[in-house]
C-alpha cells in the first residue's frame, strides 16, 4: 500500500500543473451552458394552461398563487379559465412538482436562473411563455447575462419539461367494458357494461381535484366530492353529493352529454376521467335510493305546482320543489315517465328501468303523477293555471320536423319510429335502411334500425345507411356515437343532400336521390345549404327515416295566452334569471329554453325555476 | 508535532472556556464546540449544534408523501442523492411499491457517484484544513464535474430530487453513460498525482497520524458507523449487512483499516471513492432495458397504509436510517432521520477531542466527517 | 482595464477599491454554503472578481447570508454584522432570506431576513449556481458605484427598529446597542 | 417468530414480540423493563443502537417511546440479514418520565436530549438536559402533536414589522 512510502518531496509532483491550461471558466466572458434539463426559472404556455391550480396545491412551499389575469377570457365549458400562476421566488425551491403535475403540460422550466435584485418584490412573477412575450424573451444577440433578470431571459431556453411517462397524474382512462359491435348489434342488450368496484375506484383515484368540471356543468353537481367519495369507498356519500343538484343519476349516468369531461384537466393530453361512468357506478351500485339519502320532505307549504311534462326537467324540478315542501302533480301525455328520455335513447343506451328507477324515488317522495294526460286536450292549460299556483312548461321538442322533399311523406319520422319501437307497438323494418341526418337522434335511429334488421331478418343481408349535409367534421353528433355506428358496419354518406324519394312502379320505396353538398353554412355562418347540383347519386333503400330535428308543439296553449308568451330570437322561451316566462306564474325550462337540449340542462333550468318558483311564491323569505 | 502533543501545560495553566464555532475559520459547517482548554490542550469538549435546526420532522407531517420529497433531500446539503433513497425506500416498504430494475441500477448508480462527489467534497474540506490548497482544488474541480453529470441526469447541480418512490424522475439522456465514463476515466486518471501529492506526502502523515484515535470497540460502544468503524477494523456496511438497490448483484469489497486515527479514516475514504468508481462501471456494463419507473397514485388521493417501518442504508458517513410511520393518511405520522452525523458528532467527537490540542479540532472533526446539517436537521 | 475605469479609479478610489476587494465572512449559515467552494476553488476561481474568504468579520467587508437562517444562527449573524467595519454590504443567497423558502412554516427559521439585518441584494435560486453568486457581485459593484448598496447605512439610521426587531425575536439581547442614539454616534 | 424474538420471549415471558416482516421485530413492553431488556439485548449481540425516537399518540394520550437496535456482527447461526430490533415503550403525555438508558449505550445521550427537547421527555440519570437545538422557549415541545408550526409561525414571526417598506 502507498502509506508505506511517503516523502514530502513526493508533492512536487503537482508542479508540473503549473505549465497546463487552466481549468478555470472565465465567466462571464465564457458562459457554460444548463445542462437540457436544467430546472431553472418558470415557463408557462398561457394558451395551453388551463389555469387548473393543480400547480399550486402540489406546491410544498405555497410559492404559487393563481391570480386572474382580466385580459384572459373565461371559458368553463372548455375547461380554460382566466387564472394563471404566479411563482414566489422567494419560496421556490426549483423542485419541477409543478412541472410533473401540469395536466396540461403548458408548465415547464426554462434553463435561465439569474435573477438578482435588492427589491424582494421582484421576486414574485407571473410566468409566460416566451411566444407571447417578446420584450422579456430576448434572442441570443440582444441577451446579456450581465443584464439576466426575470424580465431579460433568452428566447427557446426550455429546460426541464413533462415527461408523461414519468408524470405525477395518469393519462389513461380504465377502460369500460363494453359489449363488442358485432355482437351489440344484434340484440338491445346494454352496451356498456359498467364498471366493477375496484375499476370505479382506480377511476375515481385519477380525479385531481381541480373542479373546472364543475365549472363546465350547466348543473353545477359536486363533481369533485363525488368522485372522491367513489375513490373512498363511500357510494352513499356519492349518491348524497350527487342528489344534491341531479336527482336523475341512473339517466344522467348513461345518457348525459358530459359537458364536465370536456372540461376536465386530464383530457388536455390524455383522457378525461369517465365522470359519467362513474355516477353510473353510485347510481347502478346503490339498490335503493331512499335508504341511502335518508331524505324526506320540507314542512307542508300548503302550495301546489302543476308540471307539464315528465322529462328529465319536470321530474327535477317535482324533487327539488317537494324536498321544498310544495305539493306537486306531474302530467304527462306518455304513459310513464321520462318525456323524451323514455323515448328518445334505444334500450341499449338507456334502459327503460333506469328511468323508473330515478322517476321511482322521487315519485316515492310523494309527487303526484298523472299520465296519458295530455294537456290542452285532457285537462286545459286554463284549468291548470287556476288550479295551482304556478305551472311549469316542460314539454320538450316533440313535433318533428321533415325535409319535405319529393314524396317525404313516404318516409318514417325517427321520433315516432323510436317511439312505436320502444313503447309502442313496434315496427317492422325494411333489409336496407336510409336514415337522413348526422345528428344523436339520427345515430339512435340508424343504430336501431340496424338492430331491428339484425332481428327480423337474421340470416339475411341487411344495411342501414345516413345521409348528412354535413361533412365529417361538421357532423352534429358526437364522435363516440358516430364512432360505434361505423364499428357496428352503418354506412356513412357525409355532405350529401336529399333531394328526391324515388319510388317503383308499384309504389314502393327504392332509392333517395341525393346531391352532393358544397357548404352547410353561408359566409354568415347561418344555415344555408349550396349544392352541386349537377352531381348525384341514388342511395337505394326500401325504407327513409327522417331525422332532422323537432320543434316544440305550442297548441296546448289558448291563443289568446300564448300571443303573451314571448320567445328568443332563436325561438326559444324567454324566461327570467327565476326561470318564469313572461306569464305570471308560469315558468318553464328544458329543450323549448335552452339550446343545449340535453338532459343536464334540463335539470339546471329545473333548478333556477325551484328556486324561482319559491321566491315567487313566498317573496318574504 | 509529537514533542508539542505531549508537552506538559504545567499546574499553574488555569482552565478555560473556549467557545469554537460557528463562526470561525477552523470550522467547516454550520456548527459549534465549547472547549474546556488547559494551555492548548482540551480537557473536555461539548458539542453544540442545532444552528441549521430547521424542524424537518415537524415539517415532513405538514406535507403529503410525494410533497416531502423536495424536503427530504435537504437533510444533508452534501450528498443529497441518500437522503431521497432512504426516504423512497421508506414509502415503498410501506405503501408496496416495486421498483423496475433499471430503476434500481440507475438509483445504485446515481448514489455511487453521489458518493463520489461527497468524498471529493470532504477531500477538500480536509486537504484544505492541512493546508493543502492544491489537492482541495482538484477535488472540488473533480466534484464539478460530477455535478454537471448530475445537472445533466437530474435538471439540478446540487439538489437533485432524483429518486422517487418507484424507480427515477427520468430515464437516462442519450449517451449519458458515455459520459460517465468518460468522467470517471478523467477523475481516475488523476488517482497517482492524489496518492503523490497528498496521500503518499509526508506533511499529511505527519498532520494526521495518531490524531483522534477511536478504537473499534469505542467506536461501537458510542454508535459509530461508517469511516469511523472501518478504519477502525470492524467490517461493517449497511451495502453489505443488509443490502438494498442492487448492491448484492454486483462484485464489490468493504475497505478497512486498523489504526482508527484521523490518517486511516481518509485512507478509507480514498479507498471507497475507487471502488465506488469501479462498481459505477460494472453497473453501467450491466445496466438492463426497460422501464425506469412505476407510477406512484395520483399525490392529491395518495394514502399509505397503517404501518412503520425502519429502513436504513449506507450513506457516505456512515448509517442513514429512517423511521417512517403512517397512520393510514396522506401524509407521514411520524419521521425520524438517523443520521451518522449525530452520533459522530456529538458523542464521538466530544470522545475524540479529550486530551487533543485546539489546533487538531477542525482537523478531528473534519475526519470523523461531521456534517452540521444532517445533526440539525 | 479601459479607460474609464482609470479615470474612476482617479475620481473616485474609494468606491472603487471597496468594490474591487469585496472579502467575504468565513460563516457557512446555511446550505448554500454547498456552492461557495466551487466558486474560490479553480474551475469558477472568485478571487478573479476580487471575492476571498477571510477568517474574521473584522477584515471583511462582504456577508454572504448562504440560505435559511435559523433562530440560532440569527444570533451569531447579527453579531458578526456588527462586528464588520463600515462600510459593508450583504447579500443573501436563494428564496429562504426573502420569503422563507423551503422553510416558510417552521417554528425555527425566520422568514423575512430583512427584518432584522439590511440587505443590500437577493440572489434567487435554491441553491444559486456559482455563476449567479457571481453575477450578483457584478450587480454589487454597480450598487456601489451608484451608491446605493446603503445597507450599513440604513442599519445605522434605522437601528432603533433592528434592534426592537431583533429584540422580539430574543428578548433582551446580551450584549449592548452598537449606536446609541446619540448624536456622535450617527 | 425470530430468533431474537424466542429468546426474549424465554428470558422476559411478560414481554410480547412479533415479527413484522423479514426485516424487523417489534417488541412491546413497558418502562419497568428497560434496561434489563436493554442489557439483555446488548448481551446478546444487539450491540447498535441505531435511534432512539418518540411518536405522540395524542389521542391515546401516549408517547410511545422507540429504541431501534442491530448488530453490529452478523449472527451466524442464522441465515440471512438480521432483524432490527423495534423496541417500544408506551409514556403517559401528562408525565412522560423514564430511566436514562445511557449506562448500556453511550450514544443514547444525544437522542435523550433531543426526546427531552422536543417531546417534554424527562430521562431521569441523565447529566444533561439542556437545551440541544432550539434557541426560543416553546410553550408545547416542539414535535408534539398539538404544537402547530403553521400558526407558529403566523404569529410569532409575521407580525414582526418589516423596517423598510
Amino acid at each position: 500500500m502507498s502509506e508505506q512510502k511517503s516523502s514530502v518531496l513526493s508533492s512536487l509532483e503537482a508542479v508540473k500543473y503549473l505549465f497546463r491550461k487552466p481549468k478555470t471558466i472565465k465567466y462571464p466572458f465564457e458562459l457554460k451552458e444548463p445542462a437540457l434539463r436544467y430546472r431553472g426559472f418558470h415557463l408557462n404556455d398561457w394558451d395551453a394552461c388551463t389555469g387548473c391550480g393543480n400547480c399550486e396545491d402540489i406546491c410544498p412551499n405555497d410559492a404559487i398563487e393563481m391570480v386572474e389575469v382580466p385580459d384572459l377570457e373565461d371559458r368553463p365549458a372548455e375547461g380554460m379559465t382566466n387564472r394563471r400562476p404566479q411563482i414566489n421566488y422567494g419560496r421556490c425551491c426549483f423542485c419541477g412538482l409543478c412541472v410533473d403535475i401540469c395536466p396540461a403540460g403548458s408548465l415547464s422550466l426554462s434553463r435561465d436562473y439569474l435573477h438578482i435584485h435588492f427589491n424582494t418584490d421582484t421576486f414574485t412573477f407571473v410566468p409566460k411563455d416566451e411566444k407571447s412575450a417578446e420584450n422579456k424573451f430576448l434572442p441570443e444577440e440582444e441577451y446579456s447575462v450581465l443584464k439576466a433578470n426575470l424580465n431579460h431571459r433568452r428566447q427557446d431556453y426550455e429546460g426541464f419539461s413533462q415527461d408523461l411517462d414519468f408524470s405525477l397524474f395518469e393519462p389513461e382512462r380504465v377502460r369500460m367494458p363494453q359489449v363488442p359491435p358485432e355482437e351489440r348489434k344484434l340484440s338491445f342488450i346494454e352496451q356498456v357494461v359498467g364498471y366493477t368496484k375496484e375499476e370505479a375506484s382506480r377511476e375515481a383515484a385519477r380525479c385531481m381535484e381541480c373542479g373546472l368540471c364543475e365549472d363546465a356543468c350547466p348543473a353545477g353537481l359536486n363533481i369533485v366530492d363525488y368522485v372522491g367519495a367513489i375513490y373512498e369507498d363511500d357510494p352513499d356519500e356519492s349518491l348524497r353529493e350527487i342528489f344534491e343538484d341531479n336527482p336523475l343519476p341512473a339517466i344522467c349516468g348513461r345518457i348525459c352529454m358530459k359537458h364536465c369531461e370536456e372540461a376536465c384537466s386530464l383530457g388536455k393530453q390524455g383522457e378525461p376521467v369517465a365522470i359519467r361512468w362513474l355516477k353510473r357506478w353510485t347510481a347502478d351500485v346503490i339498490e335503493d335510493y331512499k335508504s341511502s339519502l335518508e331524505l324526506s320532505p320540507a314542512e307542508d307549504k300548503e302550495k301546489r305546482v302543476g308540471i307539464i311534462g315528465a322529462g328529465p326537467s319536470g321530474l327535477s324540478l317535482a324533487y327539488f320543489l317537494r324536498l321544498k315542501g310544495y305539493g306537486v302533480t306531474v302530467f304527462d301525455s306518455l304513459p310513464g315517465p321520462g318525456g323524451a328520455v323514455r323515448i328518445g335513447p334505444p334500450k341499449y343506451r338507456l334502459p327503460l328501468e333506469a328511468v323508473e328507477k330515478d322517476a321511482g324515488y322521487i315519485a316515492s317522495l310523494g309527487v303526484k303523477f298523472r299520465y296519458l294526460t295530455r294537456v290542452g286536450k285532457d285537462v286545459s292549460f286554463t284549468e291548470l293555471r287556476d288550479n295551482y299556483d304556478a305551472v311549469y312548461m316542460a314539454v320538450g321538442n316533440f313535433d318533428p320536423l321533415s325535409t319535405g322533399i319529393e314524396n317525404a311523406d313516404r318516409a318514417h319520422l325517427a321520433l315516432d319510429f323510436l317511439k312505436r319501437n320502444k313503447i309502442g307497438e313496434g315496427i317492422d323494418v325494411g333489409r336496407e335502411i336510409i336514415v337522413i341526418g348526422g345528428g344523436n337522434v339520427a345515430m339512435d335511429a340508424a343504430r336501431e334500425a340496424l338492430r331491428l334488421q339484425h332481428i327480423q331478418y337474421s340470416d339475411k343481408d341487411v344495411m342501414t345507411k345516413t345521409v348528412s349535409l354535413e361533412d365529417w367534421d361538421e357532423m352534429p353528433a358526437t364522435d363516440e356515437e358516430v364512432e360505434e355506428a361505423k364499428e357496428e358496419g352503418i354506412q356513412f354518406n357525409p355532405a350529401w343532400g336529399p333531394k328526391k324519394i324515388e319510388l317503383d312502379e308499384e309504389g314502393n320505396v327504392r332509392g333517395l336521390l341525393c346531391t352532393k353538398v358544397k357548404s352547410v353554412f353561408d359566409e354568415d355562418g347561418r344555415f344555408n345549404p349550396s349544392f352541386h347540383e349537377d352531381r348525384e347519386k341514388l342511395l337505394e333503400g326500401d325504407m327513409v327515416i327522417e331525422a332532422i330535428g323537432q320543434k316544440p308543439d305550442f297548441s296546448f296553449i289558448p291563443e289568446e295566452t300564448f300571443q303573451k308568451l314571448s320567445f328568443t330570437e332563436r325561438r326559444k322561451v324567454k324566461v327570467d334569471e327565476d326561470g318564469m316566462t313572461t306569464l305570471p306564474g308560469v315558468f318553464a325550462g328544458g329543450d323549448i329554453v335552452n339550446s343545449n337540449l340535453d338532459a343536464v340542462t334540463a335539470i339546471a333550468d329545473a333548478k333556477v325555476a325551484s328556486e324561482g318558483i319559491d321566491r315567487y311564491l313566498f317573496p318574504s323569505s | 508535532m509529537e514533542i508539542l502533543r505531549q508537552r506538559d501545560t504545567g499546574p499553574t495553566t488555569r482552565e478555560l472556556e473556549l467557545y469554537f464555532g460557528p463562526q470561525h475559520l477552523g470550522m467547516v459547517g454550520n456548527f459549534s464546540i465549547t472547549l474546556n482548554v488547559k494551555g492548548d490542550r482540551i480537557v473536555s469538549a461539548e458539542a453544540n449544534p442545532g444552528y441549521l435546526h430547521r424542524g424537518f420532522e415537524k415539517l415532513m407531517e405538514e406535507r403529503n408523501w410525494i410533497q416531502n420529497f423536495p424536503l427530504v433531500c435537504r437533510v444533508n446539503v452534501i450528498e443529497p442523492g441518500s437522503m431521497e433513497m432512504v426516504y423512497s425506500m421508506a414509502v415503498e416498504d410501506l405503501a408496496g411499491i416495486e421498483v423496475p430494475e433499471r430503476g434500481e441500477y440507475i438509483r445504485c448508480i446515481y448514489l455511487e457517484l453521489s458518493r463520489v462527489a461527497s468524498h471529493l467534497f470532504g477531500l477538500w474540506a480536509y486537504s484544505k484544513m492541512l493546508g493543502f490548497e492544491t489537492v482541495g482544488g482538484w477535488a472540488m474541480y473533480h466534484r464539478d464535474l460530477i455535478l454537471d453529470l448530475f445537472e445533466e441526469l437530474t435538471g439540478g447541480r446540487v439538489y437533485n430530487i432524483y429518486i422517487w418512490p418507484g424507480g427515477v424522475r427520468r430515464d437516462l439522456p442519450e449517451g449519458f453513460i458515455g459520459r460517465v465514463k468518460r468522467t470517471l476515466h478523467e477523475i481516475g486518471g488523476k488517482v497517482p498525482d492524489y496518492n503523490k501529492t497528498f496521500f503518499e506526502n509526508r506533511v499529511f502523515h505527519e498532520r494526521a497520524r495518531g490524531i483522534g484515535v477511536v478504537g473499534k470497540d469505542e467506536a461501537k460502544e458510542m454508535g459509530g458507523t461508517g469511516q469511523v468503524l472501518r478504519a477502525a477494523g470492524q467490517e461493517y456496511d449497511i451495502r453489505k449487512v443488509d443490502p438494498y438497490g442492487v448492491y448484492d448483484e454486483v462484485d464489490w469489497e468493504v475497505h478497512t483499516r486498523e489504526e482508527g486515527d484521523a490518517y486511516s479514516r481518509i485512507m478509507v475514504i480514498r479507498d471507497e471513492m475507487i471502488e465506488s468508481v469501479h462498481m459505477v462501471f460494472k453497473l453501467l456494463k450491466d445496466i438492463p432495458d426497460g422501464p425506469a419507473y412505476n407510477k406512484v397514485p395520483n399525490p392529491f388521493k395518495w394514502r399509505i397504509p397503517e404501518g412503520e417501518t425502519y429502513v436504513r442504508l449506507e450513506s457516505s458517513r456512515g448509517e442513514l436510517g429512517l423511521y417512517l410511520l403512517s397512520d393510514g393518511g396522506q401524509r407521514p405520522y411520524r419521521a425520524h432521520f438517523r443520521t451518522p452525523s449525530y452520533p459522530h458528532g456529538l458523542t464521538v467527537l466530544e470522545k475524540a477531542l479529550d486530551g487533543e490540542s485546539i489546533s487538531d479540532t477542525g482537523n478531528i472533526m473534519i475526519s470523523l466527517y461531521v456534517t452540521a446539517p444532517e445533526i440539525d436537521r | 482595464m479601459d479607460r474609464r475605469q482609470l479615470v474612476k479609479w482617479l475620481k473616485e478610489p474609494l468606491k472603487m477599491s471597496n468594490k474591487y476587494s469585496l472579502h467575504v465572512v468565513y460563516f457557512c449559515t446555511g446550505c448554500g454554503i454547498i456552492e461557495i467552494p466551487p466558486s474560490i476553488t479553480a474551475r469558477w476561481d472568485a478571487e478573479r472578481f476580487g471575492v476571498k474568504p477571510v477568517a474574521t468579520p473584522r477584515q471583511a467587508n462582504l456577508f454572504l447570508i448562504t440560505g435559511y437562517v435559523s433562530l440560532k444562527t440569527l444570533k451569531p449573524i447579527i453579531r458578526t454584522y456588527e462586528q464588520m467595519p463600515e462600510p459593508k454590504y450583504t447579500v443573501a443567497l436563494g428564496s429562504c432570506p426573502i420569503d422563507g423558502g423551503m422553510y416558510w412554516d417552521s417554528y425555527n427559521t425566520i422568514n423575512h431576513l430583512d427584518k432584522y439585518i439590511p440587505i443590500d441584494g437577493y440572489i434567487a435560486g435554491c441553491m444559486p449556481r456559482p455563476e449567479a453568486i457571481f453575477t450578483g457581485i457584478t450587480h454589487l459593484w454597480t450598487l456601489i458605484d451608484e451608491g446605493k448598496a446603503d445597507g450599513y447605512e440604513r442599519y445605522r439610521e434605522r437601528y432603533q427598529e433592528y434592534r426592537s426587531n431583533q429584540e422580539r425575536l430574543y428578548g433582551q439581547l446580551e450584549w449592548p446597542p452598537l449606536y446609541t442614539g446619540r448624536d456622535d454616534d450617527v | 417468530m425470530s430468533k431474537v424474538g424466542e429468546e426474549i420471549t424465554a428470558h422476559f415471558p411478560e414481554i410480547n414480540t412479533h415479527r413484522i416482516d423479514e426485516k424487523r421485530v417489534e417488541v412491546n413492553t413497558d418502562k419497568g423493563y428497560l434496561l434489563s431488556l436493554l442489557n439483555f439485548l446488548k448481551d446478546g449481540g444487539y450491540d447498535h443502537l441505531g435511534l432512539i425516537s418518540c411518536v405522540d399518540r395524542m389521542e391515546d394520550g401516549v408517547l410511545q417511546l422507540v429504541y431501534v437496535l442491530s448488530r453490529y456482527a452478523q449472527d451466524e447461526s442464522v441465515p440471512g440479514p438480521d432483524p432490527t430490533l423495534v423496541v417500544k415503550i408506551p409514556l403517559s403525555r401528562e408525565e412522560p418520565t423514564i430511566v436514562s438508558s445511557m449506562g448500556v449505550f453511550i450514544n443514547a445521550e444525544p437522542y435523550e436530549r433531543e426526546l427531552y427537547e422536543m417531546f417534554g421527555i424527562d430521562f431521569t440519570g441523565h447529566p444533561r438536559l439542556d437545551p440541544l437545538f432550539l434557541e426560543r422557549d416553546y410553550d408545547i415541545p416542539p414535535l408534539r402533536k398539538d404544537f402547530d408550526t403553521r400558526r407558529y409561525v403566523t404569529e410569532e414571526f409575521e407580525t414582526i414589522p418589516p423596517v423598510e417598506d
